[in-house]
């Protein structure tokens, strides 16, 4: 089933951390940083995963796990300020851009305390001051908005990129089309961030669409398009950033599309029977993008087992207690619900 | 006769229906070895294979617009959207191709399609999930909607509309998938256009539909207890709809609650009042007509908000005997 | 007070409110040196520069997404859309996001824009350019609808709907764009969701909005001279309906007819009817309540066909006089 | 403004057309009779012109004056049976495609026997039972039923080819993509032909348009893409012809772009504001199709000064009866406006 093929990366060179990261002046503690929210998103799905197990939660949610590498490598490159439209497998997105993950749990449970005071959950989850627009239940939903976001950003001539993130699946609907040909013919300043996990819920990519990678899809617009390895945290964070600079520089929008793996089913509904027992497990196995990160940062002496572990212990003590805040979280009030329809 | 649910009672019929005519296809999202969103067609692909249980990227105004074409050249499509949300993607070959090529082409073209719309909220999908959009695909010519609220309604209209030389738009409530009931087996067909009395009463009529219609009985079984006598009048085919059927039934019974998970303003109960009040039941009403419907509001996530955005069996009991006491 | 066209004063508030709000600025397809297709824009390209005047691809989902992303950041914009019939194609963006983000961040969003929307019969321009679809606009919550009759209300309403905080529908006839009124210069606003009783009377309300209040005012005016006493009541916006002015009207003359262009299933009449039914005007009703509404067809283009697809002043007053005289 | 370059077109080696017509198999009579449908369709739009001026017309119209090589190459190329897809400026391919134009004019001037009984008018011209689906009214709308007829003649097994004609303007629609990619995973025998007319109502190709040629928009799925001098008959004959061929043969979908100008405005509301007197003149006597044409069968001596006389008074003749047909034709009868709205 998997199409993927390394050779196609426009970063297969792998290299090594330390020159890597001289070269992209990122220092001990921001590498060591960059692993670390990958570990926190990885147990704030696990746990989002148990809760929905424990029946804790009423509605559906996506998880993002063996994704991290895309979520982090693009959080950290982006810039505070940027607009952030995300779609419905965000959480990692939204952890890597400094969401609060006390106010993603309570949200995902429903609660008062949530990001959307309950209303929206997973699927929804936004942050509207903090420039997050929000995830979104619509494949493709972020793009048509992207177009407009970055017009404004154009019209007020503001430094700000807008960064849309989307999967293989939305590529497929003909808002990509238009959204895309928006942003070439008015060069505005947005970063299409293709997330290709493969599969778009049980479609193997290859089967619905015509052609991949998507590249070809950007240069039709002439723009530029990059496929690189999505469970590459460090080539994540490169591409995004160049990708980032040249939307900010005017020059017009960029796309990149991200290859990397879902470990959890698509949805709830989901009993994997698209895929293969074997596929899964090498993913988890030989390309797991913490267990890449992590060797490599062991090899290059910037991390030791025992400061894995604390990190570990840490992460799961702030994920522990995002779920003991969401549970002390009140309910919203019946009595709020025509609340916010207008402004 | 055999109980199944009303995702099997829709599953059966195409798979009964593909067996008999080669013309009916189905096409949609991940319905293949996913089986559809809902698992309504779980199974179908190892029976007929990938070309007539067509998988399709994810293209809602492809999908329907595509269904549309076969259907003008012979073919009898089955669309399914994952979930009727995404119909707004694509009412554009459904409104303005599917449902007007007949009469723009002087009577000379059929589109006999039929798109499968699961609805409703229940499931905690919140607002982008849960839409009960069937009010706006009432409003165009040329469709017909067809909305069933049990296994057995849902097995007959299925293959009615299949069979329909129009494009129907057939309406799944989430929450009914799992809602067993008899169903005969083989074939049989309820027409469309034709409501059920699916409670007899005298002292009001409720007039709704799928998920509703098992709130509605649910509360008429018990106020039948205390001697108030509902009238469950489920619409089925909300286009056309049985205005006979209402009519007759608020002359019987003279009061009229129309009850719909939709949101108010725009939904469908006021087209059921403007059928009474322009019709002589007008005449026998003895008391004000009156709806209970979704809120106002997108259908939010949290569960108690959700619960609370849609009519329960407490707020239909409600209001029951408030028009039977004449509160209003 | 000068009389300027309909066309005139939506052209006047868009120049005057982009001058004076940078954040204002108008999105769509040939509005630029085409001034759009019914001329609304004519010679706003040179003065705003064609970043302000920002002409699209065809891209209508894209058009009205991108208004939607750029409302939510705080730019104010006005997208027109060629022809009503198109919004078929973009209702994604404006039911799924525009009129449900405020109420999924859990009021933490606005989303000021207007979506310009040129609609009903009359031209010729057949089935896909002549549809009235305000009665599906009207069905999601979130979304307001206004639709003006008059220039002067025009001038008011769209000044609203720009500095509105939520999503307005800007319904235009493209038969009104000519029809010329009274319109003070300089700056006025009307509020959205208060009707306005264009003619005083006593008989009979007719509730009634765009185009089809000219036409009952013509009958109103001619049924004046027989002492038959018409009120006609001018809903503006019909989201927000402004329930009160309805149930005022009828209350005081017994009698209501609703007239709309839009086909009559599913069409906004059984709204006004649903909301009088629900009201303490109802035991004031004289007689059954009654909608004169476009025939359920698709628009024909032969213009024979096309104007009886739609009420004319003849069945308007045919209409009132049954009513009045008790016929129903 | 016109953004064309005649070096980029896939047949630019302009060939004689002695040459041409043997190398296509085309005998002197078909040349002829491409030459009297080119005429016919001009002399219909400007019949079409002329009574809307008269006030005999209530709807609108989309002329393609200017665009009948377009039509014609298109029209002789496909088969008989062939599944046609037309957009709003249709007259041209109908009458290529052997439309009667009695019932045509008929339709536009709203008659009961006109094409659709006076219920579609000039934008929605069909006669199905000659697998004519339609003219269509909205841009694009063309394209999402192909992916459907196409599936039909495929999943038939039939030998028909589905052709679908679109602007420049409706490549910029979503459904463009969602149709090209539907077809190039499926097969499907799909023909999308773009006529490029230059503008779309106002709007320059170019303007609103990322990147043109569309070739790119067609490689982008695979789909092989031509771009050609749509004001040579001949030329959109030969690609026509092989285009259909390929996609008749099971190879899947073809995309061709004809280059070609309308002389008319966009519609009746046009007041050519977005393009220069120029550009319109050139247009109409250095690139003209019927005179270009005209050109190469004098020079092959395969047509003669009176020969082309005798032709033009014949479609002349042709086009006054129609309108004698339409005008003598019965209004449909109002009491039937509820007909036909369900089978
Ligand atoms: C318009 C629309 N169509 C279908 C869906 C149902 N759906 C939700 S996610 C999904 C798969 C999306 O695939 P992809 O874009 O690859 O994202 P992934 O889930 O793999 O992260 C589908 C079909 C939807 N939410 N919206
Ligand atoms: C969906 C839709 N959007 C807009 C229009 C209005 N409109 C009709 S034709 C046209 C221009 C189309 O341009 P193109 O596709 O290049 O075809 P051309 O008119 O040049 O032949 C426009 C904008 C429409 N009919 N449908
Ligand atoms: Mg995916
Ligand atoms: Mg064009």
């Amino acid at each position: 089933m998997t199409t993927w093929k390394k050779e196609e990366f426009d970063n297969f060179e792998t290299t090594d951390v330390l020159v890597k990261s001289i070269e992209l002046g990122l220092k001990q503690e921001q590498l060591v940083d960059m692993y670390r929210t990958m570990v926190k998103i990885r147990l704030f799905e696990e746990m989002a995963d148990k809760q929905y197990a424990l029946g804790k939660v009423h509605g559906t949610m996506h998880l993002s796990a063996g994704q991290e590498a895309v979520a982090v490598g693009t959080g950290f490159a982006i810039t505070k300020g940027d607009y952030l439209l995300n779609h419905h497998r965000g959480h990692g997105h939204f952890i890597a851009s400094g969401a609060d993950v006390n106010k993603m749990m309570a949200e995902f449970l429903g609660k008062e305390t949530g990001y959307c005071r309950g209303r929206g959950g997973s699927m929804h989850i936004a942050d509207v001051t903090a420039n997050n627009l929000g995830a979104n239940g619509i494949v493709g939903g972020g793009l048509q908005l992207a177009a407009g976001v970055g017009l404004a950003v154009q019209m007020k001539k503001k430094e700000q990129i807008v960064l849309t993130i989307f999967g293989d699946g939305a590529a497929n609907e003909g808002i990509f089309h238009e959204s895309l040909n928006m942003a070439a013919i008015w060069d505005l300043p947005i970063l299409y961030l293709c997330e290709n996990n493969q599969y778009g819920m049980s479609a193997n990519v290859a089967r619905v669409s015509a052609k991949t990678p998507f590249k070809d899809r950007a240069a039709a617009y002439g723009i530029p398009g990059y496929y690189i390895d999505g469970n590459d945290v460090l080539a994540v964070y490169e591409f995004i950033r160049n990708a980032a600079e040249n939307a900010r520089s005017g020059k017009g929008p960029v796309f990149v599309e991200a290859q990397t793996y879902r470990y959890f089913g698509h949805s709830k509904s989901d009993r994997n029977l698209y895929r293969t027992k074997e596929e899964i497990d090498y993913w988890k196995s030989v390309e797991d993008p913490i267990i890449r990160f992590e060797k490599l940062l062991l090899t290059a002496n910037l991390i030791d087992d025992q400061s894995i572990s604390k990190i570990k212990e840490e992460m799961s003590e702030v994920i522990d207690e995002s779920v003991i805040f969401a549970e002390n979280s009140p309910e919203p009030d019946v009595k709020d619900v025509m609340e916010w329809v207008y402004a | 006769m055999p109980e199944i649910t009303y995702r099997e009672a829709i599953h059966d019929t195409m798979v009964e229906e593909m067996r008999r005519d080669e013309d009916v296809f189905l096409i949609g999202e991940d319905i293949g070895t996913y089986g559809g969103a809902f698992g309504v067609s779980a199974g179908m692909l190892a029976e007929f294979g990938p070309d007539r249980i067509r998988e399709t990227p994810i293209s809602e105004l492809a999908i329907v617009g595509a269904a549309a074409g076969a259907a003008m050249v012979g073919m009898k499509p089955i669309a399914e959207l994952m979930f009727m949300d995404f119909v707004l993607l694509a009412l554009e070959p459904l409104m303005n191709q599917a449902a007007k090529a007949r009469y723009m082409f002087g009577g000379k073209a059929t589109v006999p399609m039929v798109v499968r719309l699961p609805g409703g909220s229940g499931t905690g999908a919140a607002a982008q999930h849960s839409q009960s959009l069937e009010s706006i695909l009432m409003h165009i010519p040329g469709i017909k909607v067809v909305a069933p609220s049990t296994a057995y309604d849902a097995k007959g209209l299925l293959l009615s509309a299949i069979r329909d030389p129009n494009p129907v738009c057939f309406v799944e409530h989430k929450l009914l998938y799992k809602v067993k009931g008899e169903v005969p087996e083989g074939e049989y067909t309820i027409p469309l256009g034709v409501a059920d009395i699916k409670h007899v009463g005298s002292d009001i009529t409720v007039v709704t539909s799928g998920i509703m219609v098992q709130k509605s009985l649910a509360v008429a079984k018990k106020l039948r207890q205390e001697g108030i006598s509902v009238e469950v009048l489920d619409l089925r085919t909300l286009r056309p709809m049985d205005t006979q059927a209402i009519i007759n039934s608020v002359k019987k019974t003279g009061r009229l609650l129309v009850v719909h998970e939709a949101v108010q303003t725009g939904g469908w109960a006021g087209e059921v009042m403007a059928v009474v009040s322009s019709s002589e039941a007008f005449g026998y009403l003895d008391a004000p007509m009156r709806r209970l419907t979704g809120k106002d509001v997108p259908i939010p996530y949290n569960r108690f908000l959700e619960a609370a955005a849609v009519p329960q069996e407490d707020d239909i009991e409600a209001e029951i005997r408030a028009i039977v006491s004449n509160k209003y």
